[in-house]
This record gives C-alpha cells, structure tokens and sequence, in this order.
C-alpha cells in the first residue's frame, strides 16, 4: 500500500516522506536501464529496504526495448505496484512499447533524456500530463564523466539518489564492485556520472520534494535479493532434488542454469535433453530409481510432457514440474507474464488423472511452495506441479532470510521387512499410498508400467482392477483437500465481500483488499497454495459469509474461477475478473471493483452500507 | 555391486508372455536369460526398460526390475535411471517401430552421451502389436495394413545409423541362432558404453515371408565368416549398407578404447566438486552485505 | 428395449417370440468366436434385422481371449444391451475372464462346450443358475463334420439357427461367400457342421422355446453393415478431407487403414508419419496449405498432439482431430472403452484455447458427426475434436443408407477482390471470422506463426493485442453455444428427472429412459453433440423443470458432469453417474436409479408419485 | 507455376530483422534473396516453414507464404505442405537445436522419403534465441549457460547424419561467402528431392569466438579446391567427419540420379486408382445385398 505522507506542514519544508516508490524505466537494449535497475534494488535491498524489480523485453536478443521497475518500501510488498511514482525514458518510442506496464499518472516525476528534442509540456503520453517533468541531458552529462555515452546508467542513478535519497552509499558500493573490476578509470568514470547526476539533481529540485523513508537500522545487511527461477532451484536443492531433466525455454531455463552450477556438489546431476519429452523422461527414470527428481519448463515443453507425465502419475512415481508461465497458446508471448496454463495443469493427460497443483505468490513464496512440492511428490508418490509465472520467476525481490529448520523434508514410504516378503507395489491400502521400491532394492522386484495393472504391477485388462486403481489414485490424494494452511485467509472472517487471486496476482489483491479495508469496505482474501484438487470445505467455509466478490487471475477465460465452480457452489454475486496477460490488474482498479460490487449490495439489501 | 552365480531361470518371472506362438522375441527372450546369467548381476541390480510394443513386454518377463514405459521413450527414462544410479545394469529393449521411427530421436542423442546401457531393438520390420502396419525398417513397396498399394519410401538403416552417430559397440543377431544372440547380447552387456543390438526377431503373424526363422537360419552369415574386423569402423559402415539384403550377425564395430562413459565424468565432475556443503548454504550468495 | 412376447398361451405352444436378442460368445483366439459373431450380424443385417456387435479381446495379439456381443432386433438399437439372452462359451475360462462385459442371468439361454466336462448345473458363474443350460459337443460335431475342429465357428451358427431362428438362408449364403473361395470341401465342411448344429437344436429343444421376430420385408437387403472407424473415414471422404497424418494406435488405426486404401481415388494422400508429433504437423501444414486435413489417434497420441494442436488454435487453421477413446491414464486399457479424455480435449493445451468437441453416439451417428467436424473446422478456421471411443469405433451396426443430399459440405472462406489488396490474415472482424488464404494465391502472403501476432500475422509483444487476439479467438466460436441442432432432448419438456449422457452412452440412456417411462417416471434425456464449449442456454432450458437427474458417463472423475457445472448452474438434485471404463451401464441400472430419483421427489415434495 | 524475373528484393519483406547486429543470419538472408532471384518462382508460390529459434524468424523477413511453427517441427509441417500441393516450392528453415535436438527425430524421415524439399539449418553451435545454452553442436567441454563447467558429451555431426540417412543432396556453406552460399542454396532448392544445407552461421552474442565470421574467412574451404567429387558418398562421408575440425563449403553429395520424389509416387498412386468416383459411393461396400 502507497502513502505519501504529507510532513511539509509540520516542518515547514515543502517536502515529503515517501514510504513506498516505484520506479519505472526504459530505453533500447544497449542504454543498460536494466542495470540501473539492478544496481538501484541491489543498494536498496543491502540498506534494509525492501524491495522488488521486475524486467521487461521486446523480442530482440540484443537491442530492442528494454524496461525495468523497481519498487523499493520501507513496508513488506506483495507486488511491483500500479502507477509510477517516478518514470525514466531514454527514449519516447522504447518507453511507449511497454504501455501498461509502465503506467504515467499525474503524480508522476517523469524523467527524460534532453536529446530526443521533445520539450516537457509535449511529452507523448496519451491522456496525462505529469505535474513534474524533467528532461535531462542523462547522454551529455555521461560523456561529460567518461567521454563516451557509456556511463547513462551511472548519470540515471544519480538522478534517483539525488532526487530521493535512494540509497547513495549502497550504490556506489555496488559501482565499485561492479566496476573496479574494470579499471580505475572505468570506475572513476562512472562515479563522475554519479555525481553529475547527483548535481544537477540537487540544481533542479522537485516543486514537491519526495524522499524515501529510511528503514530500521537492524534490517541492514541481513535480507536476500534473488528472483523466482533462482529461489524454485535453491529450494529444490534443499528438498534433497538429485536429478533434473531440463531443456532451455524461457522464462524458465534459469531454473536449469542455476541447478547445473550447484546441484554437482550435492550429489546431484542436471542433464539437458533434447527435448521436453526427453528431459521429463529422464526425471522420471531418476525417480523410478529411487532419487528426487525434478524438470521445469514453460507452456510448449508443458505441452511435449503431457504424456510422460500421465505415465508418471499411473506409476505411482514422484515427480516435481514447474511450469513457469508465460503468454499463450502456443508460442504466444514468450517474456511476459499470464496464468492461463492452469487448465492444463489440472487436465492435460487423458485418462483420470489427479496430480496436485501449487502455485507461489512472491520469489519468498517459491522457497516454501517448492519444498512443499518434493515434500507432496514423495509422499503421495505422484507427480506435482508448481504453476509460477514469468513475474514471479523473473522478479527480483528483498527475501528474509530463510529460517530452514521450519521446513520439513519428507521422503517416500519404501516397504521394509514382512512388506519385501511377497512385495505387492501397488497394494490396495486403505490410504491408497503403498510402500514403493527402487531398483537396487533386494525383493522389491516389480514391473513398473503405463499399462494399467494389478496390486503387483503386472498387466491386467480387467475392468474391475482399473475401477479399484484410478478409485486407490484419486483417494491418496483425498486427505489434500483437508490441508487448511494450503490456504491464507486474510480478513473478517464473517466479511460479506470476498476475493480470491492466485499466482503473482496474490499480491495484487492483497494491496487492493488493504485499500478497499482503508475505505472501510469489508473485504476478506482468500489466497490458495493449493490450486488443484480443489479443497470444497475451505472454499464453502470461506464463501458461507460472502454475498460478492471477486476471483481475479490474468488469464482470458478465468480459468481458476471455472475450476472452482467445478467443485464448489460459487455463491452467485462472485464473478471472475480476469484478463489476458501482460495486462496487469493493478491494486486501485480491483479496490474500485469491490466498492461497485459494496455498492451493490447496498442496493440489493435496501440498506446503508456498514462502516 | 555382487556377483553371484546365476542361471538363466533366476531371470524368468511367473508372468506367461503373451506372444504369437512362434514369434521371435521368445527366443530373444532366452537368448537374454542366458546372456544375463554369464553376467552375474542378481535381478534386483538390474533395471530393465522398454517402450510399447510387442518386444517392450519382454521385461515383465525377466525377475529383473521392470520399467514397461510409452512408446518410444525408453532410452531416456534409462538415462535418467543410470544417472540416478550408475551402480545398476541398464537394460534398454523395444520394437523398430519404438525405436527408429518414435523414438528415433532419442537415439543420437543417447549414443553421443554414451551412457553405459545396453540397447536391445527387436527388429520384425513390422509394427506387431498393432497389428500389422509399415514399420520404418519395412523395405520400400512392401504391402501392409496402412499401405495396401505397397510403402512408397525407403527404410530407416538402424545399423548405419547408429554406426554414424558414433557409438562404441554395433552388432547384429537373430533369435534363429540362440546361442549366437546370447553371446552377442552378452557383449554387448559388457561393453562399458553404449552398446546397440539390431535383432532380427521375425514376426509370424504380420512379418513377411522372408523375415522368418526358417529363412534366417538358410541366410544368416557370421560377421567372422566375412573376415570382418570388428574394430575397423569404416568396415563396419559398408557392411552396414547391406542391411535389408544380407544378414549379418555378430559384431559390427565394437570400439577398442570405449571414452568415458556420461556417468564416469558426472562422478568426477561431483567429485571436483569437493565436499558436499550443507544444504542450508544454498541461499548465501544473495544475502545482501552492506559491506 | 427388450420384451418377450408371451404368445404360448394363445398358440397353445411353449413358444416366445422375441423382438430382441442378445448373444453373448467367448473363446480363445483360434475359436473364430469372433468370425462366427461376424457371420451372424451380417446375415442378420442382409435381411433386414437391426444389428449390432461388439467385440472384445485380451491383450495377446493371437491366441489369448476372445468375445463378441451380438444384439438383433427388429427395432432400432442403441447399445449392445446388458444381460445375455444367449452365451456361448468355448470354454469357461476364457469366457469368465470378460466379467461384467458378458453378463448371464437367470433367463440365459447357456450353450457351452461339452468337452469342458463341467457339468450343466456345475457351471461357474458366480452367483446365478440359467435355468436352461446346454452342454454340447461343439468339437465333436466339427470334427464328424470336417475332420478337424476348424468347423467349430459353423457348428455354433447351425445351434443358433436351429435354436432361435436367426437368418438361416443369410448365414449360408455368408458360408458360402466365405469358404467358397477355399475350395469345395471346406464349404461341404462347413455347411454339414451348420446342419449338424441346426440338427443338435431341433433334436434338444429349448423348454420355451424363442425365436427371433423378423423384420418387414421391405427391409431386406437394405442396410449397411460397419463399425464407427469405417464410418468415420468414409464421412471425412464425403466432406472433402485430402489429406490424412497419421500413425498407427488402438483403437484408431482402422481409420488409416481405411483412409489409405480409398483416399487416393479421391485426388487425397494419406502419410503415415514417425509419430503422432509428425502426423499432426503432416495435417495442420496440409490445412495450411488449403486443404481439408485430418488426424487421428487415441489417448497417448493425443497427449503428443497437444503442442500443435495449441499451434492450429492460434494460426486459425482448421482441422480435425479424432480422438478414438480407450482405458486410460497412459497405455492404460488399449482395447477397452472409456469416456475419460473429455478434459483433455477441452483442456489440453498450454494458454487461452477454445476447441470444439463433438460426440457422436452410434456408428450411424458418425456420418453426420464427421461431417459437421469438417464444417465447424473449415467454417471457424479451428481445429475440431471428435471424440468418439472403443465401442464406437469398433462395434459394428446396421446403418440406413445415407441420404448424402441431406448433408451440406462447408469450406473455408477464401480472400477475394479487394481483400487481396492489404490482404490482413487476422483482420479484427465482428465475427471474429477472418478471411484465409493458402500459399499459391496471389496477393494472399502472409506469415502464420505460432507466436502471438497482429492483424497482419507479424509477430507482436503487445498485450493490447494478445488481448484482442484472444477476443477473437473465442468470439468466433461464440455462435456455437445457439446450435440447438447439436443437441437432441427427447421427453416431456416438463419432466422433473432428466438424464444427460453422451458418447457411446448415449444409448443405454436411451433405452434407460424407455424403460423408465414404461414405469410411469417422467424422465427427459438431453444428448449432446457439441460437448465443447458448453452450450449454456441449451443446458439452463433442459434443466429448467429437472429436479432431479443424471449426467451418465463411463469416467472416473464424472467429466462431462464437472464441466458442465463451470458454465451451467446444474440443479442441485442432478448428480454425476459415472464409473471407469470396461464396466459398462446397464439400461436397467439406470433406470433403476431413475426410480430411486423419483422416489425422491416424492419424499421432497410430501406427496404421491406421479403417473 | 508461373516463370517471372524478379530480383533479391522481391524476396524482402517490410518486417525488420530482430537480429543481433553482426548475426550471421542477416548474410544467409541475403543469399537467400540472391538465391531466389535465380530461381524465378514468385513468392506467392513458395511457401517458407522454420521452427523457433533466433534463425526460425527468418520466414517473416521474405515475402513468401511464411509458416514460423514450433520449436523442431518444421519438417513434418513442410511435408504436410508439400503433399497437398506439390506444386509449391517449399522450403525449410531452423537452427541447430531446432533441426537436430528437439527436430531430430523428424530428419531421417523427411530424408527417406524424398519430398522435395530445401532444409537451411543455420548452425551456430549454440541456443541463441534462450540465451547461449548448449546445442547438440555444441563441441565437447564448451561452457555455455548450462554447462558453466563445461559440456560432457560429444556433439552432433550435422553433415555425416544426414548423409547417413541417404539425403541426395548435402552441403554447406557459410555467409563469411555470402555469394557463395547463394549459389549453393540455388542448387539446393533446384535438386529435385530433398536437399540439406549446413549454414554455419556465427552468433555474434553467445557464440564461440573460432565461431565468428572472421574466422570463418580465414580458414573455409571450398571442397572443389580439396578435390571432392560431388558423386561420390563414400568421400562425402569421409569429408564430413571433419565437422567442427575444418570448415569445408560447397556441395558434399549430390545423387546423379535423384529417384522419384514421394509427392511424384502420390501423384502416380492416385493416376493409377483411376477416375475419379463421386463422394457418395464410398460407403458402397457396406450395403448388406441380400443376394
Ligand atoms: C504414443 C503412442 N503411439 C502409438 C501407440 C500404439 N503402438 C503401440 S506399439 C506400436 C508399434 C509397435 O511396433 P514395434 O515398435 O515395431 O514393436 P513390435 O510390436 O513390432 O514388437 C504402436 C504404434 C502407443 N502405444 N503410443
Ligand atoms: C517446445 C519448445 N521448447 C523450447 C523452446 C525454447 N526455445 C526457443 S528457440 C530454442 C533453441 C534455439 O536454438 P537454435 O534452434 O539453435 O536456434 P538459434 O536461436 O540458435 O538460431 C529453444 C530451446 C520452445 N520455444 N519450444
Ligand atoms: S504380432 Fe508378431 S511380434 Fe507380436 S507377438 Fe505376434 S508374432 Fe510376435
Ligand atoms: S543471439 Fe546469436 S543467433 Fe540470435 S540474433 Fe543474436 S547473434 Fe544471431
Ligand atoms: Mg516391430
Ligand atoms: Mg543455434
């Protein structure tokens, strides 16, 4: 939630304390404003703010546009914000390609490059014209410091320190890191720029004065900075991962390129296949020999695994996919975000199939999500799904640091003793898991098959033994449904308004919801881990107050608002809000939705609306 | 790793096949218990893999462990299970179908690996299980379920295909001489790298009249009665070219320095590692210092 | 609907007439079980009865077992029909082994090899005693008759014959097409075991004796004989499919098979490719290319068709994809029905998609079916499921001729004139309906990807307009759901117990519904066509007097059932019906629960039943 | 087929390459242009499928039908293409990875039955559109993003692959000779069956430095100057073992007697069938006459 809290009456200054900023940039590949970015959240992050950054491309390799925001609070944040506080354009036409992803307010500082020759009341944004607007000579002044243009970067960050107090020590660390390696020259250079920018900050103050809050002094030095991919693999390392199958596709191959730095020296191995089918292959060899196994990819791959991960859940074997989302169908917008692969998760095999879904909210999210993911594998022996997206897996956010001995590990049940005797790997037990060996393992022989089978694994065209199979697959997975701390309910439990959001868009509502509370609306959140099977108790216990409301996700046809009302009797006044991707909800426009849907209730109840 | 002495029943499970009276993977199947048990590896060190098929039922009927996947996956799935466990035997076995035209892309990429896996493909220039259609080895013109005019393209050559994409060690058999087949299949076990084994294994049912057993012991010629050199590779190429024409057993090129195999240099790239940190390090490098 | 027609009491004789006959016959491979069902339905069909017959084998590929279901009828047919009328066992072992799909009751007339040396009142079928039960040497008589047991498969058509009657002159006729061409001797062979058959009837006369109705002269010689796979093909022949990818599974194949034999007549190609990646790509660049083209397979081909079949969606390119339902999940029961690839059609592939679906319900059905596949494909420019399963495809029924100028043949709307001039692939339509080309016309060039594009077909990262795209996408095939032409109801339009099913089981709630209302229950039966998308007012009409009702369905999971409660408030009072492939319903057990429903409404509503 | 002069131009489109500056991709385009203009089919009646990939885009920089498909699939889709009109000229474009990782199972098939089709594959050694992973070209021991320690297998042979599988025509080039790739794409879209050009076309951004143009220039080879006869397999064979050790250009193998194409098969399969029945026969045979 934003605030500028307004101290200039008390102090007699004309300025503010900014609790919260966000800051977006963008210009061609090579003006390096991703890197501004990063070093800007880097400083941030270091001096105990938190902070978030996601990035965004066009569809070239090199060059192209580029764009970044960052969003640095001095309060926790569930996501990279709505309008800018503070907007950067090296050039017009780069800034404009990514529309909404860069939404211009009134209130925004717009910050521009002097060079493109366009005066500050004529600045090309369509319905809005920025109280403050600077066009600054960022081009002029790096040569200025360096004799070449090669240090904009360095002038952009001086501006932002200069103009918000934004974390100037930790930034010229961070230079100095970044280049001293370089060279003295290198680095005096871009220091220059620093300044320079810094300078004519201080020169062309803001007509309003905004600083950035600084955070309490113990939270300096002590919290992680990573993105989704990065967090999904680490997790999976501490889950006891050994094997991973991948093949390169974006937004998830940093996933493989993490593993295969570090998974060596713990005993694991990456092998990049030829292809998805292969690589889902190959982790589910690893796991029918008795190994955590794990393969990530995105929507195309998702499609190529479909059959393997049918096998997979016949068979009984653990397995861990991450689908890290991007645009669809097909090759769709491979670099942006969207949660419309959610019915494919739940229904792409054919035959009756059940394999849970997970799905984080922020990069911090990912570490408990994954865990979770291995840990539900290897207990329910079956393959599960963790459904991130590009802006969860390609964000860069402030994490606290991970308290690891909260986390359980589990393994699957292997049989022992009187089970090896007459070993029955399929063995129609009450719980429907039954004990499992590998190979290796001395008298838990068995036939492992797609074919369907008996309790020992042999072939069988029995009708019968197919119905008490895919009954003893769907039951292990009964007791799911029940796990209640798969679910975060946020709000009055008897609140009569109600949202549901999933994925990256978790975080959107929690911000809509604390406005839409700050109005005085009574608002409740419902945020599920656990997106498939849908837990029909904790559904109806959540609605059983809820007369309106809202299922909001970025997918065209709502696709979780559908698959709730599969299980569970939707209360009618819920509706989806839902849209296709890299068109982002923002906090204020779901808050203005739940003060309609208040309002209606009010008509409908032919009474005054509640405090 | 144990060695005991086993004979070829230990390997034979309860389960009756459920092949054509006749058909060729019976003898294959033999052919293998044998095989198996001049190795000494018990059954619960053995993981044997196959794809969907007619021949990719012949794991359930070994007391090996038994992993009857999809169609034309069946190397893969291997991979993943020798690198999860390079200490077991990885038996691969499947049908012309499940291995050159389904899963034929899987098999350059399994050679140029090298995992030390033995790959059994019985070879019946048919697709048995579902009845009788082309297969990617049925010979140019031949007349089948899906094509009644006669196949209007040429056949895959699994013996040069394999020798081109560099594997270590090619041979060639047919269950019409079983204790040849067993030999050769126990070689190839032993090869410490990828090893391929073309089996002519007839089909009664839908194979042609050529392919049958009966022609196959009048046709057959050992590789050794050609004087051929099973380390000289370019040999083995032209030899190679005869496929569909003659039928050659025995060992086409068996490489005499087998390179490391992918899961010896998976070890050492482990073991370069050095030690094994704890897993609660993983996180370290993106705390943010203030220093 | 079956009936024995007591007319012993008016003749004076033990005689029944049946309108209805059901023979069920199990034996190992070699028996000819099969080719003696054969001989029987087509005798039967040549004059004039209604016919069906299901066949169902083990997983050998020879030898191992093997069974056929035969129903007869002088009244059209729906279903093979549930409890056996006539079992013929071979031998007893082979006969068990098909359980629930060959169920005897108490009125089954039992025919069984004497050789067996079980005794009539020792026959082992679990819970049931036949009061009449017949232990014939079978072997005996087609060795007196031949020499050898090869006769076996005409000795039991002579029992038959001689027994109920049925088309004695057809079978001979078909013995003599069949064994006239292996010389006289075995024809001589083979029609002195029919006689010794017929003789060994008359000499053991039934204690009421049945025999067959026969059907209205003008009948004979009428009918069509085939399987749904058959039909399929030659559907897809009559709407103008070129070409054909395909690759060989069960129990599709026989679509290719028929394809490759009849399609090059017809200025068409069939391509067997190297997998079912391959044979869809064969298809959708055929369609590309501007020609009808299809694709087919069963469950595991499909999961491998997903990627591309996500690619047609978004490239707009038509297509049609029969999918030949068997058991699943992975290989499954290849040679068993199910109904439980429903999500994946719908759900399949990765992004925002909307695909038709349609169903067809009997051999005769898949005409129109594949036909009607052709035109929404060619029409909306989208690839179009056919789900059809095992039973279907592979069960052989008499079909009316087909009345061809009945049935309009629809193609793609070409660009012409002035659209050729800034020719746009994806012009934004209000139809959403963009004219397309095909490589060859002049002024039609564009590039179809599989990444999201403009109007042009240029490649975009615009979320604006993947937003559009997707709009469009769906909006085309929003006239669908106003189809009332794809949906059958049969019943009183004001009835409160409604049942809905599709598929093969479309047809045992048929006759489950006849039955009902022969008890007085006020059922309505709503068959779908168009599965997907879901035709919401359609449903919401139907529903609108239901109270209480069914969706029937052979699934573990009740797909249609979930489905339809995405987009359909189902009444609370309807609930899912379903159970795992191999264990079909019986029109009687359906019924059964009818009555139950409707007792329910009584106790709901406090008063008596309705008449 | 109409015959029209028409220039490189007539071949560019409007779209702007999205390219890294420097990519090799831009030199093949040009050829491809050059290429064109000589062989005098207007765009209209070719059709251009690629897969995905930094060189998949290539189709939308021409003004032919352009078909940018999925990721390894191009070859069944332009046989899909092919079948259903002959008459097109029909060719093919992807990278490495796109051709012989995840496309590799499509390749012997498309080469074994024959359809006329032109194959570029733009061979870069690395994954350039994800980033710099490895490629199945990749040599041996090359670190790229996902083998930072470097690759443990041994790379694919492009050349000797699809020599293997009985392809008439393969060839390679390189846009460090602009004009001459040109000249040996003309000939490939010219063999009448289908045809294989290697392009090694360097990445400028994730390549390998001995990968760049400039090295190209200095150490390419034309194999007219080594002396190679382009009829002979057996030389091609030997000649293409040196991929990825000397960079050889020009044609390593042309069939001095191209057989029939699959399309020409179709076309004499569907004379042979006769005339042509009305569509409301087909269902014909299945009357059950009572006679
Ligand atoms: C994905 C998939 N496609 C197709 C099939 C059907 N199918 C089963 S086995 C087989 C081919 C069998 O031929 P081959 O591999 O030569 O084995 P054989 O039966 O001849 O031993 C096919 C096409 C399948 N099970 N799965
Ligand atoms: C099914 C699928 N898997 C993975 C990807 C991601 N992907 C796109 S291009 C590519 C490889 C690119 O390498 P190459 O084919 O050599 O082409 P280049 O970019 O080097 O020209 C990959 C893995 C994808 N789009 N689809
Ligand atoms: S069909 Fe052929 S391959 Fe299959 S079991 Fe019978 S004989 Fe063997
Ligand atoms: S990444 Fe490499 S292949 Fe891709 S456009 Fe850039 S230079 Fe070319
Ligand atoms: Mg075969
Ligand atoms: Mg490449």
């Amino acid at each position: 939630m934003r605030a500028w809290i307004e101290i200039g009456k008390e102090t007699g200054a004309e300025e503010q304390m900014a609790e919260d900023l966000i800051i977006g940039m963008a210009g061609s590949g090579g003006d390096g404003i991703v890197s501004a970015g990063e070093a800007l959240v880097s400083a941030a992050a270091s001096e105990g703010f938190h902070a978030m950054m996601t990035k965004s491309f066009g569809s070239q390799i090199r060059g192209g546009e580029s764009s970044c925001r960052v969003r640095l609070s001095i309060r926790r944040l569930h996501n990279p914000g709505g309008v800018l506080d503070v907007a950067v354009a090296l050039n017009w036409e780069d800034f404009l390609r990514f529309g909404a992803e860069l939404p211009v307010g009134g209130d925004t500082v717009v910050i521009y490059e002097e060079a493109t020759g366009v005066a500050p009341h004529e600045i090309p944004l369509p319905g809005v014209l920025p109280r403050e607007v600077f066009a600054v000579p960022i081009d002029a002044l790096a040569k200025e410091a360096m004799g070449t243009d090669k240090a904009k970067t360095s002038v952009v960050l001086g501006l932002l320190a200069g103009w918000f107090d934004i974390a100037p020590a930790g930034i010229l660390r961070g230079m100095a890191k970044r280049w001293g390696k370089k060279g003295p020259e290198v680095l005096s250079g871009n220091e220059k720029a620093f300044a320079l920018g810094q300078r004519y900050a201080a020169e062309h103050p803001l007509a309003v004065a905004r600083k950035l809050s600084r955070p309490p002094d113990e939270r300096v030095g002590k919290q992680l900075l990573l993105d989704g991919n990065d967090m999904c693999a680490a997790a999976a390392i501490f889950a006891g991962c050994e094997v991973f199958g991948g093949y390169p596709i974006t937004p998830s191959t940093e996933v493989m390129q993490f593993l295969t730095r570090e998974i060596w020296k713990y005993g694991g191995a990456v092998l990049q296949a030829e292809d998805e089918i292969a690589s889902i292959g190959v982790a589910v060899g690893a796991s029918y020999a008795g190994k955590k196994a794990m393969t990530a990819t995105s929507g195309p791959g998702m499609s190529l695994k479909t059959e393997i991960l049918g096998l997979a859940s016949l068979a009984e074997l653990p397995l861990v996919l991450l689908n890290v989302q991007r645009g669809g169908p097909s090759t769709g917008s491979p670099t942006k975000p969207e949660q419309s692969d959610l019915f494919q998760a739940a229904f792409s095999a054919h035959g009756d199939v059940l394999r849970p879904i997970l799905a984080p909210t922020t990069v911090a999210d990912t570490f408990r999500v994954t865990v979770e993911a291995f840990n539900l594998a290897e207990h329910y022996q079956t393959p599960v799904i963790i459904l991130s997206d590009q802006e969860i897996a390609q964000r860069k956010e402030t994490v606290e640091p991970i308290e690891f001995s909260r986390f359980d590990v589990l393994s699957r049940r292997e049989p022992a003793g009187a089970e090896l005797e007459h070993y029955r790997r399929f063995l129609l037990t009450e719980s429907g898991i039954s004990p499992i060996s590998h190979p290796g393992m001395v008298g838990g022989n068995y036939l492992a098959a797609g074919i369907e089978h008996n309790e020992h694994g042999d072939p069988t065209v029995s009708g019968k033994m197919h119905a008490l199979m895919n009954e003893k697959r769907f039951r292990k997975l009964a007791p799911l449904e029940r796990r209640h701390d798969l679910f975060e309910i946020v709000g009055p439990a008897d609140a009569p308004l109600g949202l549901v959001s999933w994925g990256s868009n978790a975080g959107v509502c929690r911000e809509a919801m604390e406005l839409a509370r700050a109005r005085g609306l009574q608002v409740k959140l419902l945020v599920p881990t656990l997106i498939y099977p849908v837990a029909r108790e904790v559904y109806e216990g959540f609605f059983a107050s809820v007369e309106a409301g809202l299922v909001v996700e970025q997918s065209h046809q709502g696709q979780l608002y559908r698959i709730l009302r599969m299980y569970v009797d939707v209360p009618r006044g819920v509706t989806s809000l839902a849209r296709s991707g890299a068109n982002p909800f923002q906090p204020a426009e779901v808050a203005a939705k739940l003060a309609e849907l208040a309002l209606g209730l009010q008509v409908r109840h032919g009474r005054q609306a509640q405090e | 790793m144990t060695t005991v002495a086993l004979g070829p029943k230990d390997f034979k499970s309860e389960l009756k096949p459920i092949w054509c009276p006749g058909c060729g993977d019976f003898g294959v199947l033999q052919a293998l218990y044998r095989a198996l048990s001049g190795i000494g590896r018990a059954p619960h060190e053995i993981a044997f893999v196959s794809g969907i098929g007619c021949s990719s039922r012949i794991p359930g009927y070994t007391t090996a462990y038994g992993f009857n996947t999809v169609h034309g996956r069946a190397l893969p799935i291997a991979q993943g299970i020798k690198l999860a466990r390079p200490e077991l035997l990885v038996l691969v076995a499947g049908g012309d179908g499940d291995g050159f035209s389904i899963g034929g892309g899987h098999v350059a990429h399994a050679v140029r690996r090298n995992f030390d896996l033995t790959y059994l493909v019985m070879d019946n220039q048919i697709y048995g299980l579902t009845k009788g259609q082309l297969s990617p080895t049925s010979p140019h013109g031949l007349e089948t379920a899906t094509s009644p005019y006669g196949s209007l393209e040429d056949p895959v050559n699994p013996l040069a295909y394999v020798l081109s994409y560099g594997a270590g060690f090619v041979a060639q058999g047919t269950p019409a001489d079983m204790p040849g087949l067993a030999k050769i299949v126990e070689e190839a076990i032993r090869y410490p790298g990828f090893a391929f084994v073309n089996i002519q294994s007839p089909c009664v049912t839908y194979g042609q009249e050529v392919q049958q057993m009966k022609v196959h012991k009048a046709t057959m010629k050992t590789l050794a009665s050609v004087g051929h050199d099973q380390t000289d590779r370019i040999a083995a190429m032209r030899l190679a070219q005869d496929y569909g024409k003659a039928l050659y057993t025995g060992v086409f090129y068996r490489n005499p320095e087998p390179p490391p195999t992918f899961e010896a240099l998976v070890r050492e790239r482990q073991t370069a590692q050095g030690e094994r940190p704890a897993r609660e390090k993983i996180l370290d490098r993106y705390l943010q210092r203030a220093t």
